[in-house]
């Protein structure tokens, strides 16, 4: 009784398209759809919707051959990144329009409406018009107008990355508990987004997109500590994980004249040359650390972002404090080595501190 | 998208399109290839007129080249002006609804009939210009001195479809969205860089539109020219389809009307196309 | 007052002013016969009468108002009420008459019972139109029809047009300049020439251009030499025609004016026309501002307004300037066209050092009877009925009307001076100019060869050239020649040499 | 902005408003004019000028017997045929304006912007040729001279801008709307009747107005395609064109032929002030 997806394929344009994507979702719970910009993400979520046509490929639901179901009677619902509602309706008859359009009587709506205005904290709104309400506030709209129909599928298109900052934490919480209490142990949630730390915080099933390919399949957690590979690896981390070229020789990981002791679960690695791959939270300021120099340092609310450079080497490291640093400051920099990751010559993980390996 | 009720919203108008026009097109095509005109029926010459027309018509490729110019300077201007008329009212500005409806009238009169009152405007001893003019001693031949005749032209061409431009591109400004311009203000730029590097480009894709169907349209410059002054003096402002109409409907050679027609048709498409990739290449940079 | 009386159209006050001296119970019913009351004929009120023609549709296509489309429409009412028919009127302008009709015809169809034109339509519109009946042909009206346009109304003997008007070119000029003994004696010592009504083009060139550009006659405005047609349109190439007759059309030699009948090669570039289009150019230095863009209306308003001392072309600008409410009624004079000292002989290729004047009886306004109408009959009783005797004799009293003498009875100063209240002096010069044209031996009738308007729209376009100096008058008039010979080529020599022989044989006086 | 701005701009706009003004004030008092008073010398101010007379207005309602073209049943007969022939076009136009915009078409090397192009295309040719062709196929159905047949041909005149204006207006329109719209259980039909259309009024209303200017301008068609059964405003109009050019009945009509557009314009100014022509969806 899953939402099965095998092999499809669609091509859009040469860098738009999805390549023999296969998923097997289940009912009552959350998958985050994690990918970067035109990795695919909303492709899959329309051709998941009915919107687009796969060239190849199959879906099921509930047993049925769900691309022969238009998308108008699939009982599906989807919030985009815009904030999409009717410009010509009302607040209260876009949450309806949906209810209406399955013929509901009007006593039934109207309580429908209400309950998913009140769960999205817009009671009071019903009579606005949409080009009156804020951004966040047209983003609930089509948030209500998604849960109202108690769809069986729930497709969320990166609904909160056209939201300022503040404002996307506090919904993001919010939304959680929508879920949670709002849907019904029967539908489906899915949810794309290009920020890790999301994809991390809804806790769901992740999936990893790149290129419309599914780089890996697994819990929020397992994603982030074992990313099967340096593409993923880049794309569960915000900023990128670092990755930099280099080899074991005699104990000792080298690069760019810099000598790290080998951490133990690093130790077991056979070849020579390898990607060393440390997250930015994981490079700290050292006095007895390396020299790099400052290529550019940014601040993001309370976190420092010094992208530094030495020879060929490029890192970034974050900061957690606010820091005045200049372009060309010579800053000295450790690397938490047990933390570290190896990746082999082909990309793939070669061995990580929570105990992936590929050996 | 793509369901097949695309075709139920496609294809009402495009069959009634093609089939109200199938038959005269064909039409055309057959005419073209025949003599007709007041003495012989719809006979078959072949390619005659085609090598009448591209051996021995020079008037017709001179009204072409005129018709270029008249149309390229026409457009252009209306253009130009159209854009600075619709920047100006675009914002707050005293009686914005008078002048915004006012800049729309020129272009509702009949171009047969408001060309009669500009013939009258412009008439050298009768008319109000010369007469004020005459006040300073100026007494410009708007309508027999050959160069001056095309001016003529092109003045009332411009006042009667700038508000064509005007339009489009007011509507167009009133659909930016704010974003830019915000971005432009908290970078402090001055009002001229503001509107090269925002307004403009973001104008671009209207303008592009706007300006291929305005050469469309200015390439049919026919009433004007009839009435103000018959294509004269001499042919100084005869147009290509000025040419067309006494070829066509005054000496009744419709059978050769049919082949400029035809020619001119697949000239302007040629060449439409051409402008327009021009133009996006130009105007759109992405 | 004045705005009153303004108001009333010309029709209605031509009424009121002269008195019904012949009522009868017709002219009760139309006053628009009121000063003649019914005149018997074959098609009188009387006889039109008698005809039912309940629950029949007539159609018509006629000139737009007032020029010919009012009387058309006024006479189409009548004939509705006398007949109980159903007239359909529609009216066009002068220039789109020949294709708004010829559209149809050549798909086929006869919307239209009545088209109205120009009888140079003549060659291209006859096989479409029903040749007037005999019966049409034996009536009082016809028999009253002059020579010259019973003449141009046919093909080859055959009435295809039926005589509604009469139209040609002649001189007018401001008799307050010309016959004031002050100005002959200033123009005198100016010039050395005496001011009298020029006999040749260059004598008329002269004095235009002695008074152009002051205000001669006091009024505050300034004054000017010639009003003529010469914007590029449907009727320049007549003015042109008018000015070339009396270089090219030579009485010695016979057999075309516009081609040599024989060989067929166009005289439109040889020497008598290059001489009259080299003074047409001369000619644009004393016309009005803007006087090359001057088409028929202009010229009628710049005349019949005042503004200039000559004009030659069709009726109306006289006309215009003898309304009641003109400025310069009885102001104005007629006279042939000007003639020439010399005149080409295309024969010997010499010039003949001998004056010549020929008259130019220009095209006009004709009418004919669609060959597919259902309604043949009604419809030229309609046309007989237009041209009556009494409607004939209001109508040529209504200025705007323009409707012109074309029947012997016409050349009447009487009918001028009484019903109009014409100078004894202009009404007798006025029918003795025109009759004098009915009697001229050397006349040039209009050009009627099968696609006639591709051989007159190349004189528009090379003439117009030449005005607007982007050519000489030679090179202009050799392009013209040029162009004729390239559609001679393309129509067959032999079809136009067929054509042009029914004009020539008018032209010499052998039919 | 600086003050040079504002000086500039109200110095053009006043330099505008001058320019497109003139024709008219002139029109309107040469109507009031005659023969001897347009001919006798340039004069522009009634009683003062010239001493004014209503014949020129009074052509307009007179009969052709009285010398008048009547232009009152013309009159409605091109507001029929142009509203007609406009809401035809707009409604077959904006259909097709719409699988335009929304949805992809492939046959052969042909692309929705050459269908486009080929509705745009049907500008191009000059109207003179076309009328014989358009005279032979309205003979044939039997339409010729008949207010039907007219519309037929106006639809071919207007569709064009309908589809031109609407693609360029469906194509601002975020397709996410129609998305939703098919999601929330509207098949396609619905989808472009409930949501697309209710939110494109503005674009409908500008391209309706452009439909409206050109289809009552329309002279030519009018002209050919027309015998005494119908006649069309412009048509009877030119037909005043006698051999005397009256300037005072034709400066009449110009400006009664332009009146009932004014009111066009009011309405698309509205839609344009209310900042919402094609900017309602953001």
């Amino acid at each position: 009784m899953n939402l099965v997806g095998e092999n499809l394929s669609y091509k859009l344009t040469e860098e738009l398209q999805l390549r023999k994507i296969s998923f097997n979702f289940e009912k009552g719970k959350l998958y985050t759809i994690l990918g970067r910009t035109l990795s695919g993400k909303t492709t899959l979520l329309k051709t998941i919707a009915g919107l687009l046509m796969p060239d190849s490929g199959t879906i099921k639901f509930e047993g049925k051959n769900f691309l022969e179901i238009p998308v108008w009677e699939r009982n599906i619902a989807m919030v985009y990144q815009q904030f999409i509602n009717y410009p010509h309706l009302n607040v209260f008859e876009n949450i309806a329009f949906p209810l209406k359009q399955r013929g509901l009587d009007p006593q039934k709506i109207n309580e429908e409406v209400f309950n998913s205005l009140k769960l999205v904290g817009l009671e009071g709104y019903e009579k606005r018009k949409i080009q009156e309400l804020s951004g966040g506030q047209q983003q609930r709209v089509s948030v209500a107008r998604s849960l109202v129909k108690n769809a069986k599928i729930l497709l969320l298109d990166e609904p909160l990355v056209n939201l300022d900052y503040k404002l996307r934490e506090q919904l993001r919480e919010e939304f959680k508990n929508i879920f949670i209490n709002g849907l019904s142990e029967e539908s489906i949630v899915i949810f794309s987004t290009t920020d890790p730390r999301e994809a991390m915080e809804l806790n769901g099933e992740v999936i990893v997109l790149d290129e419309g390919k599914v780089l890996q399949v697994g819990a929020a957690k397992e994603i982030f500590e074992n990313p099967k590979n340096l593409k993923v690896a880049a794309i569960s981390n915000d900023p990128p994980m670092n990755i930099l070229k280099a080899e074991i020789d005699s104990n000792k990981i080298k690069f760019e004249n810099i000598e790290i002791d080998i951490p133990d679960h690093l130790s077991k690695i056979k070849d020579k040359n390898f990607n060393f791959g440390i997250r930015a939270s994981d490079v700290e300021l050292n006095d007895n650390g390396f020299e790099f120099e400052v290529e550019l340092a940014e601040i993001s609310g309370s976190e420092t972002l010094l992208h530094l450079t030495r020879g060929n080497a490029k890192i970034i490291t974050s900061i957690e404090e606010v820091m005045d640093f200049k372009i060309r400051d010579k800053v000295k920099i450790n690397f938490k080595s047990n933390k570290a990751y190896a990746f082999d010559e082909t990309g793939n993980l070669a061995s990580s501190p929570f105990g992936g390996s590929s050996v | 998208m793509n369901f097949k009720h695309k075709y139920i919203f496609l294809f009402p108008g495009l069959f009634v399109l093609i089939g109200i026009l199938i038959f005269p097109i064909i039409f055309v095509v057959r005419l073209s290839l025949s003599g007709w005109n007041s003495y012989n029926g719809l006979n078959f010459i072949g390619l005659e007129n085609y090598i009448r027309l591209f051996t021995d018509d020079p008037r017709f490729w001179e009204s072409f080249f005129r018709l270029s110019f008249l149309s390229v300077t026409t457009v252009v201007l209306q253009y130009v002006i159209g854009f600075a008329l619709a920047h100006m009212v675009w914002k707050e500005i005293k009686f914005q609804r008078f002048f915004r409806v006012l800049f729309l009238i020129p272009m509702m009169t009949t171009p047969v009939i408001m060309t009669v009152i500009w013939r009258t405007f412009f008439h050298e001893s009768l008319g109000p210009v010369n007469d004020i003019l005459g006040n300073f001693g100026l007494s410009p031949k708007w309508l027999t001195d050959p160069t001056l005749a095309k001016f003529t032209v092109i003045i009332v061409e411009v006042w009667q479809w700038t508000p064509f431009m005007f339009l489009l591109l007011l509507a167009g400004l009133l659909s930016l969205p704010k974003e830019p311009f915000l971005a432009a203000a908290i970078d402090g730029a001055s009002p001229v860089r503001k509107f090269i590097y925002v307004t403009f480009p973001l104008m671009a894709p209207i303008s592009i539109g706007a300006i291929i169907i305005r050469l469309i349209e200015a390439s049919k410059i026919m009433d004007t020219v009839y009435v103000l002054t018959s294509g004269g003096p001499g042919t100084s402002t005869e147009t290509s389809s000025f040419y067309i109409f006494i070829k066509g409907l005054r000496e009744f050679q419709m059978g050769y009307a049919a082949s400029m027609s035809f020619t001119y048709l697949i000239i302007m498409i040629i060449s439409l196309t051409v402008i327009a990739k021009v133009l996006t290449k130009l105007l759109l940079k992405d | 007052m004045k705005i009153i009386k303004t108001c009333l159209s010309a029709m209605i006050s031509g009424i009121l002013i002269f008195s019904p001296a012949y009522a009868d119970k017709w002219s009760d019913q139309f006053p628009h016969i009121k000063a003649t009351g019914d005149i018997p004929g074959d098609c009188s009120y009387e006889e039109i009468s008698k005809k039912n023609y309940k629950g029949k549709t007539l159609k018509i296509n006629t000139h737009a108002v007032p020029v010919i489309g009012q009387p058309t429409a006024l006479h189409a009412e009548q004939f509705a009420k006398l007949t109980g028919a159903t007239v359909d009127v529609t009216h066009t302008p002068a220039g789109d008459l020949y294709a708004k009709a010829m559209v149809p015809f050549k798909a086929g169809q006869a919307p239209y019972d009545i088209v109205f034109g120009f009888s140079n339509f003549i060659n291209d519109w006859r096989q479409y139109l029903a040749p007037v009946p005999k019966k049409y042909m034996n009536t009082k009206e016809m028999k009253d029809v002059t020579k010259s346009h019973v003449g141009v109304s046919s093909w080859d003997g055959t009435m295809y047009q039926y005589p509604v008007d009469g139209d040609r070119h002649y001189l007018k000029y401001r008799k307050d300049v010309i016959d004031n003994p002050e100005m002959q004696k200033k123009y005198k010592a100016d010039t050395g020439k005496e001011l009298k009504v020029p006999t040749t083009w260059k004598e008329y060139g002269e004095m235009a251009k002695y008074f152009n550009g002051w205000d001669w006659d006091g009024d505050g405005e300034k004054e000017y030499g010639s009003a003529e047609v010469m914007k590029k349109d449907d009727l320049m190439f007549a003015a042109f025609f008018s000015r070339s007759v009396a270089y090219a059309k030579n009485p010695r030699t016979p057999g075309g004016f516009f081609f040599d009948l024989e060989t067929m090669k166009p005289n439109v570039n040889n020497p008598g026309f290059v001489e009259a289009l080299t003074d047409w150019v001369e000619a644009t230095k004393y016309v009005p501002p803007g006087g090359i863009n001057f088409g028929l209306g202009d010229e009628i308003g710049s005349f019949g307004g005042g503004q200039t001392l000559f004009s030659f072309s069709w009726d109306d600008a006289f006309i215009a300037a003898m309304q009641d409410d003109s400025p310069i009624k009885n102001k104005v004079g007629t006279a042939p066209l000007p003639g020439a000292d010399k005149v080409w002989n295309r024969v010997t290729g010499k010039w003949e050092n001998q004056y010549n004047q020929a008259p130019y009886i220009v095209w006009g306004w004709a009418v004919g009877v669609a060959k597919k109408s259902k309604v043949q009959e009604m419809a030229f009783d309609y046309l007989c009925f237009f041209s009556n005797g009494a409607n004939h004799q209001a109508d040529l009293a209504i200025g705007n009307f323009g409707v012109n003498p074309f029947k012997n009875s016409d050349f009447d100063p009487n009918l001028y001076i009484d019903t109009m209240g014409w100078d004894k002096e202009i009404a007798e010069s006025y029918t003795k100019t025109l009759k004098d044209m009915e009697k001229s031996k050397n006349r040039v009738f209009p050009l009627r060869v099968r696609g006639v308007f591709e051989f007159t729209s190349a004189v528009a376009t090379g003439t117009s050239k030449a005005l607007a100096g982007q050519l000489s008058p030679q090179e202009a008039l050799d392009e013209v020649a040029k162009e004729w010979e390239a559609i001679v080529k393309r129509v067959g020599k032999s079809a136009v040499q067929e054509d042009y022989a029914v004009g020539v044989k008018m032209e010499d006086n052998k039919l | 902005m600086g003050k040079l701005y504002t000086f500039l701009k109200y110095f053009f706009i006043t330099i505008w408003t001058v320019f497109v003004v003139a024709p008219f004030l002139w029109a309107l008092t040469t109507s009031f004019k005659d023969f001897n008073s347009v001919n006798g010398g340039v004069t522009y101010i009634p009683w003062v000028d010239f001493e004014p007379n209503l014949e020129g207005w009074r052509v307009l309602i007179k009969s052709p017997a009285e010398g008048g073209v009547d232009i009152v049943e013309p009159y409605f007969n091109s507001l029929f045929v142009t509203c007609t022939a406009s809401l035809i076009s707009i409604i077959l136009g904006t259909l097709s304006a719409y699988a335009l915009s929304r949805y992809t078409f492939k046959a052969g090397p042909i692309k929705n912007n050459d269908i486009t192009f080929f509705f745009i295309s049907q500008r191009i040719m000059p109207p003179i040729v076309l009328s014989i062709p358009f005279f032979l196929f309205l003979g044939a159905v039997n339409l010729l001279d008949s207010l039907i047949g007219l519309i037929v041909v106006y639809i071919v005149l207007l569709m064009p801008i309908a589809v031109w204006i609407m693609v360029d207006f469906f194509n601002k329109v975020p397709r996410e709307i129609d998305e939703t719209a098919l999601i929330d259980g509207c098949n396609p039909y619905q989808a472009f009747f409930k949501v697309v259309l209710p939110n494109s009024i503005p674009g409908l209303i500008v391209a309706g107005m452009f439909c409206i200017i050109f289809g009552w301008i329309d002279f030519f068609f009018a002209f050919i395609l027309t015998f005494t059964e119908v006649q069309l405003l412009p048509v009877k109009i030119v037909a005043l064109n006698s051999s005397i050019t009256p300037w005072w009945s034709l400066s009449a009509s110009a400006l009664v032929s332009v009146a009932p557009l004014i009111v066009v314009a009011f309405i698309v100014e509205r839609y344009l002030s209310k900042g919402n022509l094609s900017g309602a969806i953001k």
